[in-house]
């Protein structure tokens, strides 16, 4: 036998197509290195996909069952995976597995029995450090906030409510008002009433997370009638590819993160601007968020492997990628006790924002520090 | 004017009518009798275009018309009264009128028919407005002949006009056919419960299970005494 | 606050021309063949597809053009659907429950296949008007005030046409009693196609309106469907005028409530009204033609 | 009773002991065995579904959210107050079936696709009420889900999902008397008594049938038994979200009623399996999956109205049913 | 047995019953005519509770206005509709069984149904749906599935219309029957004078909604005011 399967759980059908098809194309892309340079102990990868759908908790059950179970796959590659459930339904086999869950939910699961769970490795950090990450660029921007108000509008999911409460504390510590929080619930796309609101208020931070692009860009075309002289912030949903794709320069100005990112446009090291060029190559477009974290995932594991010289001895590489961690691209990534990939060091969360229609990193952290030579610009909607 | 030959016709695999042959001569009325349920409606809408599986030649005015659909038959003259009045519910008196002048041919006259079975039926004048899913069984009845009036038709297939209408109402009936009649319109009834309309028969057929059992004048009908008692009786 | 009111009223406005627009062709075919459409949304994509495809594949930005060219397609497409799958299913008894299976088949098909050849990512159009109206403290964007003309307009002609027009008439009478319309003379399968194809006509170009607005995506057009089965059934199934004033009143209700209690509430606002007034009036606002 | 239910209740054994003997072939592979438990699962939430609007001809489309609520039920009774999953999930049937009755309610009045909407309308509120204010205050844990729920547990034994044999027992025992019961129903008089209510309410009132009752009764039973089913479900997979509410599985549903026929009863119960068994062989196609799960749909209608076992009645029918013309 | 009294009932601007008192005895054999839209059918339809009205109607002393329709039917209320009724997804014998079952206190019994359908002639067609049956067979199933309720009193709703001499000859025979053999109590709406002359003992016509004169059918027949407004001159 010499081929190691390996199982990607990710939603190839529904409404969550779209960042699986990210995820994907890091696996793919570090799946096929692997198996250009001669493969993994000799032995060539193959990729089994499972559609996970909607991630119905049934479902994520039958994924690991069918993965782990059924195909006894030597390692798993997911992205968003269930947000938790992922955590119990791969916790039950012993190949290690990784997901971008990015969600506190997901650890406390992990912390409820993290021996059984030890093969579980998160390539993101949680929603609330995230946040936590957010407000601290925010902060740092050099710009001269008009007033302390904030509005928060996050989607009614458990990302977009971590996030936004997060910030909220945040906001609230600092002697900020949060004149709004506003919770909406995907599929909104007339904003007039909010918007009402908004410019009474005439915050000077408004900050959205909605990961979905139809929803940030109506409400930012709807808020370019009548901007007010607010920084916009947009978090996480800076992320999905047509956001910047359909506005172009209209985007320009907008400020967003991505956790576990590869900066763009320039990277940090040559190595990384060497995989950065790799994937432009191959995929014909800047990485999108996750596909680098899940490329690591891969090589990460992969590195494990040789290391212990048996994929067949899942405890043993847990424990190697556990204690000693992955060299990548920019560097090194050590997971913590928790096995989540905490922001920081050589995998610090990128900041970014959009310029003359591209993301441009202009700030990592943590620490929060400017980025190379990019810098903030004021949006051109705020009046001098 | 209508020839029909061998007709046959169907529900699905449900043989009702078996070589029905009838010739029908312009301005004639023709009256049909039979048991319940022994094809006599099946007959007059397989004439009309009304039912889907037929089979034998059906020739109107020398044209073999079988197998054409109503839409285009109501449009040659030949229209179906219904049995069951098959009106619009949700439409008011008046709407289902203007929809039995429907046919191009009719169109033209709407305005001069809608005055004629308005002095036929002044009830539906009175109530032009009433939904007609509000109507009483009888003025539904009103109702479905005065629609069928109201195409302007040369062939008339009347089913059991007088179900649910009134005694006097009855006799009505027999003058209104007499009278369409005097004006060039073929007529053919099935109806078993006017005498008077037996009386303008030129001919009577009678239909048992799906085949004619009897054809002939009024006078020979009386002659049988069978027929006599069984459908001429009341 | 009073600047604010008549804000809010702008979007409620908006929002109710933008419901019209997506439930008009809904009325219509339910009023005519009681058959619920589980496709509905997904001629919404269609026409935005359609609309994506003519604009980035051949070039052309001219909305006058695009209709021109996506007109026949969905008038086509909507008749040859109806004739090759809903048609022969009526015969049957329980056609209704089959209609919607039908359908629900269909949509699955034309979402996935959507998602195939056109990707899970969203695609977006120019808009048909830029910029926007200023009249004081008031903005209202040009593109809003097309669909507002556009979709009052159009249900208003075709309101006309069912209640004014023998053709429209012929249509109330199939919906109300085919066999009744058959023996009048009506060409009630031709009425069933045709009406079919109008509603399909109607929801793809409203798709195609409301596509520069809001983008076209694989399964967008469930959103559609469930909004305007709630209009549709709140004004009255199969009644035009019900629809159009549901639209707007849903409209104001949302734009309302999302100002007020905000947006988590306004579906809970909108299913509250809505199972009053089915409650109170079980055939909805209107309950018929017209 | 009489020869109907006799022959149908025969068939039921007989497809009950094909699915009976499964675990003999498959009971160590822990990926099928979790396939037929949810085979199962479906079976029985689509009986319901087909007896609320095959038989009874009343177009609820809640039943997904029944099936939502039952597991939430479960889980948060069983958690709150401490109660033995198998009581609370007895517990959650009622509960499903009392909001089932509260639903049905204003559906009396209503006909055809408004009862299908005011239905769906529950599906639609529930999302945003279970992640909302509402939910999280009654122990919904919001958009979270609940990530926790306590294994079932009968006697002091403990199921267990990594050996799924004894938890597919126990379901099979909960689908044999769920569609005994479904069955029992549409035989009896009642069932008779839906059919005569969907074809003319007013000549069946008149006749004694109270619209109101039967229609309440059968809302109350199909949702007690698909929030049952749904509390099993709670338990058994663990952990419960609002993302059981999509598109996906209420599609599913409805093609498992395709398959099977609609208003053919056991039909649901074949279909079920038919169609989660398709379901997995088409997914390694990712995409084309669905689409070719629509196309299978407008074949079937087009071609198998019945369904399956439609079809099963059209080669050997009951008794010829000759029909002819002299009274 | 049957006191209607004051019943009136409204249809927006049109009275469709107007004031209308009569009493219906036990056994008796009760006719309904008048003219079409006189509100014949208006009145089963208050009588089996299926609108709201005003006025009185007490069945064996004991009011039921404002009562549902199965629960009318439960007391011993059975009728027919004008217009053919039936359950195209039942059989025959199973429509019957309906009433039967639902429709009296007393037990099912299966023997009572396969009587009714021997009685009313369906018994060879006890296993057909009954959504095709001839004109004829659905209004015999409407009466035998009334039956099946062990009604005390029966209200026919123009029962002879679309049929034959012979066919009327045999229901008349049948309606008899009913009556004698099983003691039930009639009440018969019909536009054919003959058969109403012929069985019944009491005979009102309204018209309009209004009584115009109630009594013996023999007597009422040659009402000139009767023969005016609704039987015309040559009537049968
Ligand atoms: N649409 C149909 N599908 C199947 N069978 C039908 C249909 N219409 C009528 N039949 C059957 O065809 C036979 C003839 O029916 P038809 O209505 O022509 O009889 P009829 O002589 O007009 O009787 P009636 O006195 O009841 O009007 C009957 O047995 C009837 O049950
Ligand atoms: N729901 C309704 N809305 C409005 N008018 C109605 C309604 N139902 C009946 N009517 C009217 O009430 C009157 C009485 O109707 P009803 O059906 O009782 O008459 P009927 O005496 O049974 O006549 P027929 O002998 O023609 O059956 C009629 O004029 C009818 O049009
Ligand atoms: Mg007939
Ligand atoms: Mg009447």
């Amino acid at each position: 036998q010499d081929v190691i399967k390996v199982g990607v759980p990710l939603a190839m059908t529904g409404p969550y197509t779209d960042t699986g098809d990210n995820y994907w194309k890091g696996i793919k892309m570090a799946i096929d290195e692997i198996n250009a340079a001669g493969g993994l102990l000799g032995k060539q990868l193959e990729a089994v996909r499972f559609d996970t759908q909607e991630f119905a908790p049934e479902r994520v059950m039958q994924g690991a069952d069918y993965l782990c179970g059924k195909l006894e796959v030597d390692s798993v590659h997911a992205g968003w995976a269930g947000w938790g459930q992922d955590v119990r339904a791969y916790g039950k086999y012993t190949a290690p597995f990784f997901a971008d869950d990015g969600s506190q939910s997901a650890v406390d699961v992990y912390k409820q029995n993290a021996e059984e769970f030890f093969n579980i490795f998160q390539l993101t950090d949680t929603g609330i450090n995230q946040a936590q990450s957010m407000f601290n660029v925010l902060m740092s921007l050099p710009y001269e906030y008009p007033n302390k108000k904030a509005v928060i509008i996050t989607a009614d999911d458990a990302w977009g409510t971590e996030v936004g409460d997060t910030l909220k504390d945040n906001f609230k510590e600092k002697g900020w008002k949060v004149a709004m929080h506003e919770i909406v619930p995907y599929g909104t796309r007339e904003w007039g009433p909010i918007l009402t609101q908004i410019r009474k208020i005439n915050p000077a931070i408004i900050h959205v997370e909605i990961v979905s692009a139809q929803e940030v860009i109506t409400f930012f075309r709807q808020f370019m009638k009548k901007p007010t002289n607010s920084i916009l912030s947009y978090g996480y949903s800076i992320v999905p590819r047509e956001v910047v794709g359909t506005m172009g320069t209209e985007a320009d100005g907008l400020i967003g993160e991505v956790p576990t990112a590869m900066p763009t446009p320039e990277a940090p090291t040559p190595e990384a601007q060497a995989w950065l060029d790799r994937f432009n190559g191959i995929w014909k477009h800047l990485p999108q968020a996750g596909s680098w974290a899940a490329y690591s995932g891969v090589k990460a594991w992969a590195a494990a492997v040789e290391a212990i010289g048996d994929e067949k001895k899942h405890k043993e590489i847990c424990d190697y990628i556990a204690t000693k961690g992955y060299k990548g691209e920019t560097g090194w990534w050590k997971w913590d006790e928790d096995h989540v990939m905490r922001a920081g060091g050589d995998v610090p969360i990128a900041h970014y924002q959009v310029q003359n229609g591209e993301m441009v990193a202009i700030f990592t952290d943590p620490p929060t520090k400017p980025y190379k030579n990019y810098k903030f610009q004021v949006p051109r909607w705020i009046n001098k | 004017m209508l020839e029909i030959k061998n007709l046959n016709a169907y529900y699905d695999d449900f043989h009702v009518l078996k070589d029905v042959s009838i010739d029908i001569k312009k301005g004639e009325i023709i009256v049909m009798l039979g048991p319940n349920g022994h094809g006599k409606s099946t007959f007059l809408k397989s004439i009309c275009g009304l039912v889907s599986k037929i089979r034998g030649t059906i020739k109107y005015n020398g044209q073999n018309i079988a197998g054409l659909g109503s839409e285009k038959l109501v449009n040659m003259g030949i229209t179906y009264i219904a049995e069951n009045r098959e009106l619009f519910p949700e439409m008011t008196v008046l709407e289902n009128l203007k929809l039995g002048a429907y046919s191009k041919t009719a169109r033209p006259y709407e305005a001069r028919n809608l005055e004629k079975v308005f002095a036929l039926f002044p009830r539906l004048k009175e109530r032009s407005n009433q939904l007609a899913s509000t109507m009483s069984g009888g003025e539904a009845r009103m109702l479905a002949i005065a629609r069928g009036l109201m195409s302007n038709a040369e062939f008339l297939a009347i089913d059991e006009p007088s179900l649910g209408l009134q005694p006097n109402l009855r006799d009505e009936v027999a003058r209104i056919i007499k009278e369409i009649n005097k004006q060039g319109i073929t007529v053919m009834v099935v109806e078993q419960n006017i005498p008077q309309i037996t009386e303008l028969a030129h001919r009577l057929y009678v239909l048992e299970e799906g085949r004619i059992s009897f054809e002939g004048s009024k006078d020979e009908a009386l002659g049988n005494d069978h027929l006599k008692e069984i459908f001429l009786g009341m | 606050m009073f600047v604010e009111i008549i804000d809010v009223i702008i979007s409620g406005m908006i929002n109710g021309s933008v419901y019209a627009l997506m439930a008009v062709g809904l009325t219509l075919i339910y009023g005519v063949s009681k058959a619920f459409n589980f496709a509905y949304g997904s001629f919404y994509s269609m026409g935005g597809y359609l609309a994506w495809m003519i604009f980035s594949v051949a070039v052309i930005n001219s909305y006058f053009i695009i209709f021109i060219l996506s007109i026949p397609v969905l008038l086509v497409l909507g008749y040859l659907i109806e004739k090759v799958l809903v048609a022969p299913l009526r015969k049957r008894d329980d056609w209704e429950i089959k209609v919607m299976m039908i359908t629900l088949g269909l949509a699955l098909l034309l979402d996935n296949s959507y998602q195939v050849l056109f990707g899970a990512r969203m695609k977006s159009l120019p808009s048909i008007l830029e910029g926007s109206l200023e009249i004081g403290e008031f903005i209202l964007a040009y593109q809003d005030i097309v669909i507002f003309i556009l979709s009052i307009g159009g249900i208003l002609l075709f309101r006309w046409f069912l209640n004014n027009t023998r053709t429209g008439m012929s249509v109330r009478a199939v919906a109300q009693n085919p066999a009744g319309a058959q023996i009048v003379g009506i060409p009630k399968e031709f009425v069933f196609s045709a009406t079919f194809a109008i509603s399909t006509v109607m929801v793809g170009t409203g798709g195609i309106l409301l596509a520069q607005k809001y983008f076209v995506t694989p399964t967008g057009g469930w959103d559609i469907l469930v909004k305007a089965w709630v209009i549709t059934a709140f004004g009255g199934m199969g009644s035009i005028k019900g629809s159009l004033y549901a639209a707007f009143i849903l409209g104001m209700l949302e734009a309302f409530v999302g100002w007020y209690f905000g947006m988590t509430w306004v579906l809970i606002a909108l299913f509250a009204v809505l199972l009053t007034t089915l409650a109170i009036r079980p055939q909805g606002l209107m309950g018929k033609w017209g | 009773m009489d020869m109907d239910w006799k022959r149908n209740s025969q068939l039921l054994m007989i497809i009950f002991g094909i699915i009976g003997i499964m675990p003999l072939f498959f009971g160590s592979t822990n990926f099928i065995m979790h396939i037929l438990i949810m085979c199962l699962i479906w079976s029985v939430v689509a009986s319901c579904w087909d007896l609320i609007m095959g038989f009874a001809g009343i177009f609820s489309f809640g039943q997904v959210a029944f099936f939502v609520i039952g597991s939430y039920a479960s889980a948060i009774i069983s958690a709150k107050f401490s109660v033995p999953p198998i009581f609370a999930v007895i517990l959650a049937g009622f509960v499903a079936g009392f909001l089932g009755v509260l639903v049905g309610l204003p559906c009396l009045k209503l006909k055809g696709a408004y009862i299908a909407l005011v239905t769906f309308a529950v599906h639609m509120i529930l999302e945003p009420v279970l992640k909302g204010d509402i939910g999280r205050a009654i122990g919904t844990g919001g958009s979270r889900g609940i990530l926790t729920i306590a294994p079932m547990n009968i006697l002091g034994y403990t199921f267990n999902s990594s050996d799924p044999v004894p938890y597919f027992y126990l379901m099979f025992f909960l689908a044999v008397a769920s569609s005994f019961i479904i069955l029992a129903v549409i035989k009896s008089h009642w069932g008779d008594a839906f059919l005569a209510l969907k074809d003319s309410e007013q000549f069946a009132t008149c006749l004694g049938v109270s619209a109101f009752k039967y229609k309440l009764i059968v809302f109350a039973l199909t949702s007690f038994i698909t929030g049952m089913i749904g509390g099993f479900y709670a338990h058994y997979v663990g952990m419960l979200s609002t993302r059981m509410l999509g598109i996906d599985l209420f599609v599913t549903l409805m093609v498992i009623l395709v398959i099977g026929g609609v208003g053919k009863f056991p039909g649901a119960i074949v279909g079920s399996f038919i169609t989660i068994a398709l379901n997995e062989m088409l997914s390694p196609l990712g995409s084309y999956r669905p689409i070719i799960l629509g196309a299978m749909v407008i074949v079937l209608v087009l071609l198998l109205p019945d369904g399956i076992v439609g079809l099963i009645q059209k080669i050997m029918p009951k008794k010829k049913s000759g029909k002819s013309l002299i009274a | 047995m049957l006191e209607i009294k004051n019943v009136t009932k409204k249809f927006g601007e049109l009275t469709a019953v107007n004031n209308l008192s009569f009493t219906v005895e036990k056994g008796q054999v009760f006719g309904i005519a008048g003219p079409n839209g006189a509100g014949k059918s208006t009145l089963y339809n208050l009588i089996t509770g299926l609108y709201p009205f005003e006025g009185s109607i007490k069945f064996e002393g004991k009011e039921i206005r404002g009562f549902p329709s199965h629960k009318i039917a439960k007391l011993g209320i059975a009728r027919t509709f004008q217009i053919p009724q039936t359950f195209p997804s039942l059989t025959v014998k199973k429509s019957i069984a309906i009433g039967n079952y639902f429709g009296s206190d007393a037990e099912f019994d299966p023997a009572y149904v396969d009587e009714i359908l021997k009685f009313v002639n369906l018994y060879d067609k006890q296993d057909e749906k009954t959504g095709q049956l001839k004109l004829l067979d659905k209004k015999m199933l409407m009466i035998a599935a009334a039956l099946g309720t062990r009604p005390k009193i029966l209200m026919l709703d123009e029962p002879m219309a679309g049929s034959n001499s012979k066919e009327i000859l045999s229901l008349m025979e049948l309606i008899k029957r009913i009556n004698q053999d099983m003691g039930i109590t009639i009440i018969i709406i019909e536009h054919f004078m003959k058969v109403l002359t012929e069985l019944t003992s009491k005979l009102l016509i309204i018209e309009t909604g209004t009584e115009i004169c109630c009594g013996d059918p023999n007597d009422v027949t040659s009402d000139s005011r009767v023969i005016e407004c609704y039987l015309g001159d040559g009537h049968d």
